[in-house]
């Protein structure tokens, strides 16, 4: 069902294969997980809570430690040895911003990412700038993040991924507690910068709006991978894994979702 | 309250040992201690007694001696300090295997070791039958004052929250492609650690307001039934009375 | 510095439990003033980090590990009165969770590591914050000075009960030093972490600092027309900082009661008199060999009591005191608690 | 612009009046919020990010303390002495489950309050064995809290909440990081209660769903009340509060919304 075929020859940017894990109290949370996304491809991740959506995102910048199969991103395994390049990599940003700031301020930890590769001085100032104008949360610099409210900070956490520059981008459910218009602008945000993105979301039209091709993980294996429009449009495959349209959607015509 | 990390000493169970309840439990314990400090130091006998009623309990409560003795890592320092006695101590001295050793130095490491050794075994296999809040419910029934209860609470599901915090941290460093290695990383660390303290307290903060939003008044409710029958006392009241009796037959 | 049972002899840990015991009951009478439903999770988080801190521990020469105490530290944030139960807590809960301390020299313990610690570092915080005035860099200073006292003088008291009843053949002149001398260095690491902690707390939660309490600022109200208006803000249901004076006066009949209950032990025991004879001239102590303190044997008979007797007697007669107040205590704190109606 | 009038005479489920707050850090959040809440209403609470609802709402149980200005709880004024009494009436749940459970089990954090409220036994077993059934948590019961999932913790806050049966549930964001299939069951669960609802949601849609009446809350004052339906058609006032309709998202007909 594998719709989207990356070319022939060229390394994907994540791959993974017969991915299995258990959660250290016994818990097993993968079953067995294969995917394959292109370079350049905008994927989302859908499914219903504790299918193992977050274990699996939590496997590509090798926080969590295959139990079985393997990960790689663009080519390179994910291993000890290997770590600190594939974290270079992969920006992750995590489905609670609490896990993700940590500095006193908003400033630090937007620049924290950048610092650790080696950026300094105007160029890093820049960079953090930029990262927190592009969310919209540049006048909360000087604040800790601690005592910004839920949505500033997962605006917040995803601009210590975007000051990153990654050059794949996994988000968890990015858009959630986000306001409307923010959670317009994180579209435009994602769609204007050419990174591939694996992004996690409940939410069906949004990921219609930004991604060609979704993946359906459930029970910890992925039951579908097509294209979003054909996906959705099938609601018994919808119905079986929890998922479903929200009340007053229609499915937009063809042609128009954001490109 | 401790968000059910046993990564105290607490070892679960099912043993009689466990079932006791902790109202029961802690006196008992206490009771014992006492009576091993109250001991003369040159009781040898009353000692080895002592010794052979914790060997009971252990065995009663399933307890692996190995998992005793690395607890016990705890005495150290005293250990140190006991085997330095008998060399940096005043009084008479008496020569051994060519050393000249203080005698007051020998009883004193004695004293010290034996009744410490006691206590602190003592103490391991409460906190290893027991989890760590059933231990405050129990102070709860013994009536120790609530405010004192409330504070350990808290502070026992604070270092759960710390700990908890500290973990996300280091996850949230470490996926920013940081790792600590050498020196030069510490002002890092010592910069978030600013942020943890303030972090924690916030985290457990709403936790406790949240808690107080669902009708909590200062103390847990009791769920669980505690209250302990007359033979649940008798059999925990075994443990001082046992040393007693060795204590006074000795 | 935590005291294992056996270390120090049955008087001393009894005289000491019973001033432990009276200390608590005074401090949560006091707390009650310091202590509204927003702090006792404070007073938990401070007892935590005062048990992280007390983790850190080496061994000192004198006899017992020495490590950071966090009893200033606690004053500064939650409140003299608070502060003495959070060190309390930590104590019992690191000596009946953890095997750390013993049971029986849980009074020894509390009465050094928190009444005291306490009691200076607070005295020291207040007096200085005094005259620095009430920016934070005074706190910080204050909460140094006040942190970097305070450990010295635990380990002075605790040289004092060594000297009275410790169960160790060395020459109190030398523990003095061995101890004190840690525990200035020591002194030092713990006014550096309390100012540190002090600053970042007072930086981004003012309102959580007990010793920075009673800032206000206005608010602004707006109208659906846009206007504008400044208005104070109610005042919250907070304890002012509370008169120093008394906790202090407070902390000194409790080191009172201290002296004299030790002293009572000390003159009524013939050995103890002339120890502090011998004691005086330090030098002479080191080499002389008879005057070895056998405390243990002193007590061996008391009055034709064996030791273990009277041990016990004195363990039921403080607990008998311990409860009793505790249980006059508990009952005014819920008759209080009754009427506020939280 | 107060389109739903409580009849008179009743003394409202909630009432709130200029109610003014700076956090500690001395961030104002609150700058004069009135409203009235009657009996049995349900109300959605529509706001940017960082507007001040999360805010508003830790003042409707004395979570937060006025800092000018007054809060009611069906006539009772919210003070010290009142509060036992104002949060036995009503059920908070967070933005965040992490900040809402905390015991070692699912089981005793859902009995935490109905406990606390006095009961024991098979009542009590039973109360928690329904709540978590209703949220469809029942066989995580014994697992303990922070080892599921985000969205199965939410699911469990909720639990917590119900299973106090309280006479007005708040909900701060109730449906974020839920599957969709779960966050119509919570709309099913919350249509089927009696009681009175305030519910914090970015979801415009499934505030149209679920609420008749709506509030707008920006910049610390409420700028809109009235039906939800009115609110939703006024493109100029949502653009002004940072408010959107999602993509593909077709106001139904009228008379449709769930009632
Ligand atoms: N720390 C943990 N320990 C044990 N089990 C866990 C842990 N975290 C998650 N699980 C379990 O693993 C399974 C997958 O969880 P995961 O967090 O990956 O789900 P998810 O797809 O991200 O769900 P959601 O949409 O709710 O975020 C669930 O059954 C969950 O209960
Ligand atoms: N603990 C805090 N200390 C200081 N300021 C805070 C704190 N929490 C929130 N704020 C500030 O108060 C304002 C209102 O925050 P609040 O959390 O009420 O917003 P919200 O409407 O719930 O937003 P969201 O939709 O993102 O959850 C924001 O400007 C925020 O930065
Ligand atoms: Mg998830
Ligand atoms: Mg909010």
């Amino acid at each position: 069902m594998n719709a989207v075929e990356t070319p022939a020859g060229e390394t994907p940017s994540l791959e993974v294969s017969r991915l299995a894990y258990a959660y250290p109290d016994g818990t097993q949370a993968l079953y067995g997980v294969d995917l394959r996304i292109g370079r350049g491809e905008r994927v989302a991740l859908l499914g219903p809570n504790g299918a193992g959506k977050t274990t699996l995102v939590m496997h590509l910048n090798g926080i969590l430690t295959a139990g079985h199969g393997t990960v790689s991103v663009a080519g390179l395994p994910v291993r000890p040895g290997t770590l600190k390049e594939i974290r270079r990599r992969v920006g992750l940003v995590f489905q609670d911003p609490d896990d993700q700031l940590f500095m006193p301020t908003v400033r630090e930890d937007v620049a924290f990412g950048p610092a650790n590769l080696g950026m300094r001085g105007d160029e890093l100032a820049r960079r953090v700038e930029d990262a927190l104008a592009r969310v919209g949360m540049l006048e909360a610099i000087d604040r800790p993040p601690h005592h910004l409210s839920f949505g500033q900070r997962r605006r917040v956490a995803v601009a210590t991924v975007l000051a990153m520059e990654p050059e794949i981008l996994v988000l968890d459910e990015p858009s959630s507690n986000l306001d409307p218009a923010s959670r317009r602008e994180l579209a435009e945000i994602l769609r204007s910068l050419e990174v591939t993105v694996l992004m996690v979301t409940h939410d069906l039209p949004y990921a219609m709006e930004l991604c060609e091709r979704s993946l359906i993980l459930s029970g910890g294996v992925i039951a579908a991978d097509g294209p979003t429009r054909e996906l959705l449009a099938d609601p018994a495959l919808l119905a079986e894994h929890r998922l479903e349209l929200p009340y007053g959607f229609a499915v937009p015509a063809p042609g128009v979702p954001g490109v | 309250m401790g968000a059910g990390h046993h990564h105290h000493i607490y070892r679960p169970g099912d043993t009689v040992v466990h079932r006791l309840p902790p109202q029961c439990k802690l006196p008992a314990v206490l009771g014992f201690a006492v009576v091993v400090v109250a001991t003369p130091r040159e009781m040898f006998a009353a000692f080895a007694g002592y010794a052979l009623i914790l060997a009971g309990v252990a065995a009663a409560a399933r307890v692996p001696p190995w998992f005793v003795l690395r607890r016990m890592a705890v005495e150290l320092p005293f250990v140190v300090f006991a085997l330095a006695l008998p060399v940096i101590g005043l009084g008479e001295r008496v020569s051994f295997a060519g050393m000249s050793l203080s005698l007051e130095g020998l009883w004193a490491a004695w004293n010290i070791l034996v009744k410490a050794t006691l206590g602190v075994v003592a103490s391991i296999l409460l906190a290893a039958t027991t989890e760590p809040r059933m231990l405050l419910l129990g102070a709860q029934r013994l009536r120790v004052p609530p405010l004192l209860v409330q504070i350990a609470m808290f502070m026992l599901r604070y270092m759960d929250v710390i700990l908890d915090e500290m973990r996300r941290m280091r996850i949230a460093r470490e996926s920013r492609g940081f790792t600590a290695r050498d020196v030069r990383h510490i002002p890092v660390i010592a910069r978030s650690a600013g942020a943890l303290f303030i972090r924690s307290y916030e985290r457990g903060e709403r936790v406790h307001l949240a808690m107080l939003s669902r009708g909590y008044g200062g103390s847990m409710p009791m769920i669980s039934d505690l209250s302990a029958s007359w033979r649940q006392w008798m059999l925990a009241g075994l443990l001082p009375v046992l040393a007693l009796l060795v204590l006074g037959v000795l | 510095m935590h005291v294992p049972d056996g270390f120090f002899n049955a008087v001393v840990s009894v005289s000491a439990g019973a001033v432990a015991a009276a200390g608590v009951a005074v401090c949560l009478r006091g707390a009650r003033r310091e202590l509204d439903d927003r702090t006792a999770p404070m007073a938990g988080l401070v007892a935590a980090f005062v048990f992280a801190v007390q983790m850190l521990n080496f061994p000192v020469a004198a006899g017992t590990s020495g490590h950071l105490m966090g009893g200033a530290l606690a004053a500064v944030l939650v409140g003299p009165y608070t502060a003495v139960l959070c060190v309390a807590v930590v104590l019992a809960v690191q000596g009946f969770f953890f095997a750390d301390g013993g049971l029986t020299a849980l009074g020894v313990n509390i009465t050094i590591m928190g009444i005291v610690t306490a009691v200076v570092g607070w005295a020291v915080f207040r007096l200085i914050a005094r005259f620095a005035g009430g920016s934070r860099g005074g706190l910080a200073a204050a909460a140094f000075a006040g942190a970097l006292v305070s450990v010295p003088a635990a380990a002075l008291v605790f040289t004092l009960l060594f000297w009275i009843g410790g169960n160790a053949p060395i020459a109190v002149a030398d523990v003095a030093l061995a101890m004190g001398g840690v525990h200035l260095l020591i002194g030092i690491g713990e006014g550096l972490i309390t100012a540190l902690t002090v600053s970042t707390v007072l930086a981004v939660r003012p309102d959580l600092v007990f010793g920075a309490r009673g800032l206000k600022r206005s608010l602004v109200l707006r109208g659906a027309d846009g206007a504008t208006e400044q208005v104070p803000a109610q005042a919250p249901r907070q304890a002012a900082p509370g008169r120093p004076g008394r906790f202090v006066l407070g902390g000194i009949a409790v080191t009172a009661l201290l002296a004299g209950i030790v002293s009572f032990y000390a003159s009524s025991s013939p050995d103890g008199l002339e120890r502090v004879a011998q004691d005086t001239g330090f030098g002479v102590v080191a080499t002389d060999h008879q005057l070895v303190g056998q405390p243990l044997a002193d007590y061996g008979e008391a009055g034709g009591i064996p030791v273990g007797v009277a041990g016990l007697i004195g363990v039921a007669v403080t607990l008998a005191v311990g409860g009793g107040l505790f249980f006059a205590v508990r009952r005014r704190a819920g008759e209080t608690r009754e009427s506020v109606g939280a």
